[in-house]
């Protein structure tokens, strides 16, 4: 059944369209059936053909006859919705575990060997484990297409499990609202089947792609994947964090525990500001939005990027 | 109804109350002293709500107001109670 | 109790001279009438800001990318609007209006048990209101949270906070005040003889309503203190940097913001619950039923609140309660919506302007809370959940549901509140636009719901695009109808045709009195006697 | 004929003792608020809160419980007096109730200003340093619960001192005795929370 206009391709697709059929299915004939009953009312007892109400106080049995149904089908409903939900909870052992990175705002996948992407590669016909973790606010995963949501809470790491069950390109969103960049939150899921994972999985050459002519030219590319830009811009305005024109060199205001202090923006400064951007703040800034990519950034790329900040006067 | 007549409590009430409030307090600082474990908590919280019990129903008039008032009363914490109960469905199963 | 008094009762509380002059003679009135018009037109005023945002979100969605305003002003937008909607408009609207004009009168009382704590309350609402502006204008940049306040994003946002949190804790204050004064008002100044299976049932439902903002609305007062506090000092309750538990807050904020949509809709229903029997001349069906299903819903749904977290990580164990919890406090308004209908069953009825809107309430809440049932199982609302869907199923209920019963209500009571009659061709036209305009704006996002497009998006994919276009069409007609409305109501409470004390042929206590009422209400208070009830045609 | 607004004050002894009811509800139900927190993180964090709890004094603790439960005492019984119409003990009373006031309130600070010189203080960078997790969240709590609570002391202290106005001047009388009575109920709902926070906090250790 199509009731849901988005694609059907995991296992849990027919448990949850169930009950949406079921409860969508009750919830219209109520609606239409109580809506001509009134309509007949108001059209049968209008004042012009029934000048004289009768007047009817109540009706113990229709009094009980309308609570008893109508809780019948919520129990009805309830264990639809219930039996479609059960599974989502117990991940088989086997799964194959991928971990969820989300931060503001983009979600970086991590597979068991080391593979980094930001669109979600899963094989086909196969539990698929996501781990997911937060490093800031809370964020949620949402794949329409396999009926699965769950948000990412910081501090309380959960996991989403389903079987993909059919090749194909979906959306995954971001359904927490996190903050500024929350609607661009969102990534793609590619389904393949098995083998085709297989050499996705194992082919390493892909991370180094695209030969880059110089290192500012590689820290831009770097930064952009990373999502620095959803915080930072390059023309001088402020976003969520201070602009990157006109950094490299010159003087900032930063506040340390209280007491303001102005350092100059070398390369020490931009290191620490991307490893460990709290224990200072950029006045006019908060603590806590930028969150540390220690471990997410190799010393060359750090260097790369600042080469590019460099370029931006 | 304006002159309904009003209970006038004796002081030796009060002071009979006061002296057994203490003497609750004394047994429950007692008896969270030694190590009960879990139960530490469990005879602390019987101690408080004897204690509650007391004020409410002596020095809150409780015992001399209409019924509807004790109701209410009691209506107020078993909606409380019950709140934290549901809560703890969450952590508790966690 | 009731000594006499020096108030001449041929002087309505429009005309009444009393110490003060002017605007003073309103914001120094201690009258309970003069009280709930205070509210309405300053909840007029904000509530008019309210739909600018609202259509400026409308107009922002019609297309993909940026139309009108960046994400940051978007997000602060629907932050602004649901804070103003919710705390501000529905709910204190309904009892804080028609609560306060006519509880006393129905119940044949002179006043409200306190009276100054009344106009006290309202000076509250007013600091709060005003706090909540001067966080959004001043300061670095409006709140951005939405109108949960989801910790650990509310205290990470380096936007004006503060505020807007305070703000919305003294709107709290306000509706607790206002609800321990229709408590006691009840407890104690109904008219002899009306025993409370004789109280009639708009008073019932602000009963139910005033007991669930006493007992959740402090709730979330704590908890938003606390999140000024995490702001200000760092203490860590929700803060999980600091050991604190970010879903904590959310089940402490649904703690009060559950119990408070059935405060919306609570008077919403009783409202509606007068309207039907006037204009179907016919004893309200199953009387004792409503009652009941009223302190069912007060009840139950206060052990809700959880199905706002099924996919926040809460226990499987919790997530089946809430589920089965919440498929419950759904039967007591279907009772209410099978009584409602039974009164029409051969009644006579006269189809004005109040009972249009009347039955197109029950159409539009029956699609509300249907919807509901939808979110309340657990599978499905997995999937909808924090989707278009959620949004369509509130504005439906909030909107639908306490908007249509507002406008049924002031059409209804109209004649009583300004001693004149609206112009029934105008209101009617501007009925049917707005109904219209209304299915066309919300039911789109059914469709986008449950085609996975998330809510408090700024920006949307291409498919989502045709049913954006339409809803944001719907709006505009809306609005044409609500002008429509409401310029008709200003205009005929000028100028319209002198209305009698009992235009309907009602048969509640405010229909005894002249319209307007006099300062005092009654003459003398009228006293029930054996066969006289709320609904004897 | 001068038309001078005159609602009759009615008074309504009943009707005021619910409003104060109804008004102690809510107040239970603000600390509600705290207590489930409070319960929800001695849940997860044992440890860490016996830990912290070792830090609080118990002597302190327990004295100020007996002046709290004391002058919940006088108050009741000053409306006993005022009831007998022993205006002079009524006034007396009262007067010991708010010095027993303001004794908590001293012994609070002092209290407070002992962990602040141990760096305990919310958001302290020694907490950040020397502190568990849980054990931050502990000292979160307790100072706002019991500042809060400190808080309604002095509400409760304010009001008492218009009933003392109002015992003096003769307007609060046995007939009008509902001002003395609803401060009285204020008063008892302070220690009855209090009742409460001094086990979790100074007891359980
Ligand atoms: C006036 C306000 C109001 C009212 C009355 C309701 C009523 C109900 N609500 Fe709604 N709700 C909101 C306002 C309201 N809601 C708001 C504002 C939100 C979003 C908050 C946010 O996240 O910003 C929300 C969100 C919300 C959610 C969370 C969704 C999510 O975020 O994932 C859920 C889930 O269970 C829910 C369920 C229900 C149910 C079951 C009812 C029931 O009470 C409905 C009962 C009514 C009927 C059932 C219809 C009439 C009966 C019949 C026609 C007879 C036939 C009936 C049967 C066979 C049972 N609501
Ligand atoms: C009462 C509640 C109420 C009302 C009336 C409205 C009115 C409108 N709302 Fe909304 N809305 C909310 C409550 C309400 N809203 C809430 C709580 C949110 C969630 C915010 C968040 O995510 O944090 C939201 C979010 C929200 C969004 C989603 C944002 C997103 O997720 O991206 C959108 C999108 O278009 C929207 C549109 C509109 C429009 C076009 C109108 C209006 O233009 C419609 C115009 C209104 C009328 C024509 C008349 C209605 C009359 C009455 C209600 C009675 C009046 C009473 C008195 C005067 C006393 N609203
Ligand atoms: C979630 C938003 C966010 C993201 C993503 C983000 N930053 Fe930041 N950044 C901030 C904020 C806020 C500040 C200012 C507060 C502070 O100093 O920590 C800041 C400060 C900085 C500074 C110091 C700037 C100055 O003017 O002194 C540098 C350098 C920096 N960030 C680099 C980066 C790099 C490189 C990335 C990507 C790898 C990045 N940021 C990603 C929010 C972000
Ligand atoms: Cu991340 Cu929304
Ligand atoms: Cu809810």
């Amino acid at each position: 059944m199509y009731i849901l206009a988005t694609p059907q391709a995991s296992n849990f697709v027919s448990g949850v369209d169930r009950a949406f059929l079921l409860i969508l299915g009750i919830c219209f004939v109520f609606l239409i059936g109580l809506t001509l009953t009134m309509i007949w009312f108001i059209y049968r007892y209008n004042r012009k053909r029934h000048p004289q109400a009768v007047q009817i106080k109540g009706s113990n049995t229709l009094e009980i006859v309308w609570t008893v149904i109508p809780t019948i089908l919520v129990l009805v409903m309830f264990y639809f919705g219930w039996a479609g939900w059960k599974p989502m909870k117990t991940a088989p052992e086997d799964s194959f575990e991928i971990d969820v990175i989300a931060r503001m705002w983009n979600f970086t996948f991590e597979y068991e060997n080391g593979k980094k992407t930001d669109t979600l590669f899963i094989p086909m016909d196969r539990p698929v484990k996501l781990n997911l973790k937060s490093l800031d606010v809370i964020h949620s995963v949402y794949i329409p297409a396999f009926r699965v949501k769950e948000d990412v809470v910081p501090g309380n790491d959960k996991f989403m499990w389903f079987i993909p069950e059919k090749e194909g390109i979906y959306e995954l969103f971001c359904t927490e609202y996190c903050g500024l960049q929350h609607a661009y939150m969102y990534n793609w899921v590619k389904t393949m089947p098995q083998d085709e994972f297989n050499k996705w999985y194992t082919d390493t050459t892909v991370r180094a792609a695209a030969p880059v002519d110089s290192p500012a030219a590689a820290g831009k590319r770097i930064m952009t994947n990373i999502g620095c830009f959803a915080c930072h811009t390059i023309d001088g305005n402020k976003l969520v964090g201070p602009t990157f024109k006109g950094l490299y060199g010159h003087e900032v205001v930063l506040k340390v525990g209280g007491e303001t202090k102005t350092v100059v923006a070398d390369e020490e400064y931009i290191i620490k500001s991307i490893l460990d951007p709290n224990s200072e703040i950029v006045e006019g800034y908060n603590k806590g939005l930028m969150q540390s990519y220690q471990g997410q950034l190799s010393d060359t790329e750090i260097d790369q990027i600042i080469e590019y900040l460099k370029t931006l006067k | 109804m304006q002159h309904e007549k009003t209970h006038i409590v004796p002081y030796r009430t009060y002071l009979i109350i006061l002296v057994a409030l203490l003497i609750f307090t004394l047994l429950s600082v007692k008896i969270t002293a030694i190590e009960l474990g879990g139960l530490t908590v469990a005879a602390a919280l019987i101690f408080a709500s004897l204690k509650s019990y007391l004020v409410l129903t002596y020095f809150m008039h409780l015992k001399f107001d209409k019924i509807y008032i004790r109701i209410m009363v009691g209506f107020v914490f078993a909606v409380f109670l019950a709140v934290i109960i549901i809560t703890f469905l969450d952590y508790y199963f966690r | 109790m009731q000594a006499s008094s020096h108030i001449p009762h041929d002087v309505s509380y429009l005309d009444y001279k009393g110490k003060h002059k002017g605007l003073l003679a309103w914001i120094l009135s201690t009258d309970h009438k003069r009280i709930a018009l205070l509210y309405m037109f300053s909840m007029m005023t904000l509530f008019l800001v309210g739909v600018l945002l609202g259509l400026a979100m409308k107009l922002e969605l019609i297309a993909p990318g940026k139309t009108i305003m960046g994400a940051q002003d978007y997000n602060a937008v629907f932050t602004v609007h649901g804070v103003i909607m919710i705390f501000m408009i529905v709910v204190p609207g309904l009892p804080a209006v028609f609560g306060n004009f006519l509880l006393p009168i129905m119940i044949g009382a002179k006043d409200v048990a306190f009276p100054k704590l009344n106009l006290f309350s309202w000076y509250v609402y007013i600091a709060g209101a005003i706090l909540v502006i001067i966080s959004v204008l001043f300061g670095d940049g409006s709140p951005d949270t939405g109108w949960t306040f989801y910790a650990p994003y509310s205290f990470k946002t380096g936007t004006n906070m503060l505020p807007a949190i305070f703000g919305a804790f003294v709107l709290g204050f306000s509706s607790i005040l206002t609800g321990l004064n229709f408590i006691v008002t009840i407890h104690r100044l109904r008219a002899p003889g009306m025993s409370w299976t004789k109280m009639p049932l708009f008073p019932w439902t602000i009963y139910g309503t005033a007991w669930i903002q006493l007992l959740a609305t402090p709730v979330v007062g704590i908890t938003l203190v606390l999140v000024s506090l995490e702001r200000i000092f760092g203490i860590g309750v929700f803060d999980p940097a600091l050991g604190g538990d970010p879903i904590l807050y959310q089940h402490l904020f649904w703690i009060y913001s559950h119990p408070a949509v059935y405060i919306m809709i609570l008077p919403a229903m009783g409202a509606i619950s007068e309207v039907i029997p006037t204009f179907s001349q016919k004893h309200i069906f199953g009387y004792k039923a409503i009652v009941a299903s009223t302190l069912a819903i007060a009840f139950v749904g206060y052990f809700v609140w959880g199905h706002h977290m099924f996919t926040s990580g809460m226990s499987g164990t919790a997530q089946y309660t809430f589920s089965i919890l919440t498929f419950l406090v759904a039967i007591p308004s279907a009772i209410k919506v099978f009584n409602w209908i039974s009164t029409m069953y051969k009644g006579s009825i006269s189809l004005e302007t109040p009972f249009y809107w009347a039955a197109s309430f029950i159409f539009v809440f029956m699609i509300g809370g249907l919807s509901g049932l939808v979110l309340g199982a657990l599978a499905t609302d997995v999937y909808v959940h924090d989707t278009a869907f959620v949004v369509a199923h509130f504005h439906f209920i909030v909107f639908g549901g306490v908007g249509f019963a507002f406008f049924a209500a002031i059409h209804y009571w109209f004649p009583k509140m300004f001693g004149r009659m609206y112009d029934t061709t105008w209101a009617n036209v501007g009925w049917i636009v707005f109904f219209i305009g209304f299915l066309a704006l919300y039911s789109p996002m059914f469709y986008l719901g449950l085609q996975g497009m998330p809510r408090r998006y700024y920006d949307y994919l291409e498919q989502f695009h045709a049913a954006n276009i339409l809803s944001t069409l719907g709006s505009w007609v809306m609005t044409f109808g609500l002008a429509i409305v409401l310029i008709n109501l200003f205009r005929s409470a000028k100028s319209g045709p002198i209305a009698g004390a009992n235009p309907w042929n009602g048969k509640t206590l405010e229909w005894t009195v002249p319209s307007p009422p006099p300062v005092e209400n009654f003459e003398e208070i009228p006293v029930y006697g054996e066969k006289d009830g709320p609904y004897e045609y | 004929m001068s038309q001078v607004i005159h609602h009759d004050e009615h008074y309504d002894a009943e009707g005021s003792k619910i409003g104060m009811w109804l008004f102690i509800f809510t107040e239970l139900l603000l600390f509600g608020g705290l207590f489930i927190i409070y319960s929800v993180y001695r849940f997860s964090n044992q440890d860490a809160f016996h830990l912290a709890a070792e830090e609080l004094n118990r002597t302190v603790g327990t004295i100020n419980t007996i002046i709290l439960l004391v002058s919940s005492m006088t108050i009741a019984m000053s409306t006993s007096a005022l009831q007998k119409k022993q205006k002079k003990t009524t006034l007396a009373l009262l007067g010991v109730t708010l010095l027993l006031g303001l004794v908590f309130l001293v012994n609070k600070y002092f209290e407070w200003g002992t962990k602040f010189e141990h760096g305990i203080f919310p958001g302290s960078q020694y907490m950040l340093d020397h502190l568990s997790q849980g054990e931050i969240l502990f000292f979160g709590l307790y100072f706002v619960m019991t500042g809060l609570h400190a808080l309604h002391i002095i509400v409760g202290m304010v009001v008492i001192g218009f009933a003392y106005a109002g015992v003096r001047s003769g307007r609060v009388n046995a007939d009008r005795a509902a001002l003395l009575e609803n401060s009285g109920l204020y008063w008892h709902l302070v220690d009855l929370i209090w009742i409460f926070l001094f086990p979790l906090f100074y007891l359980i250790h």
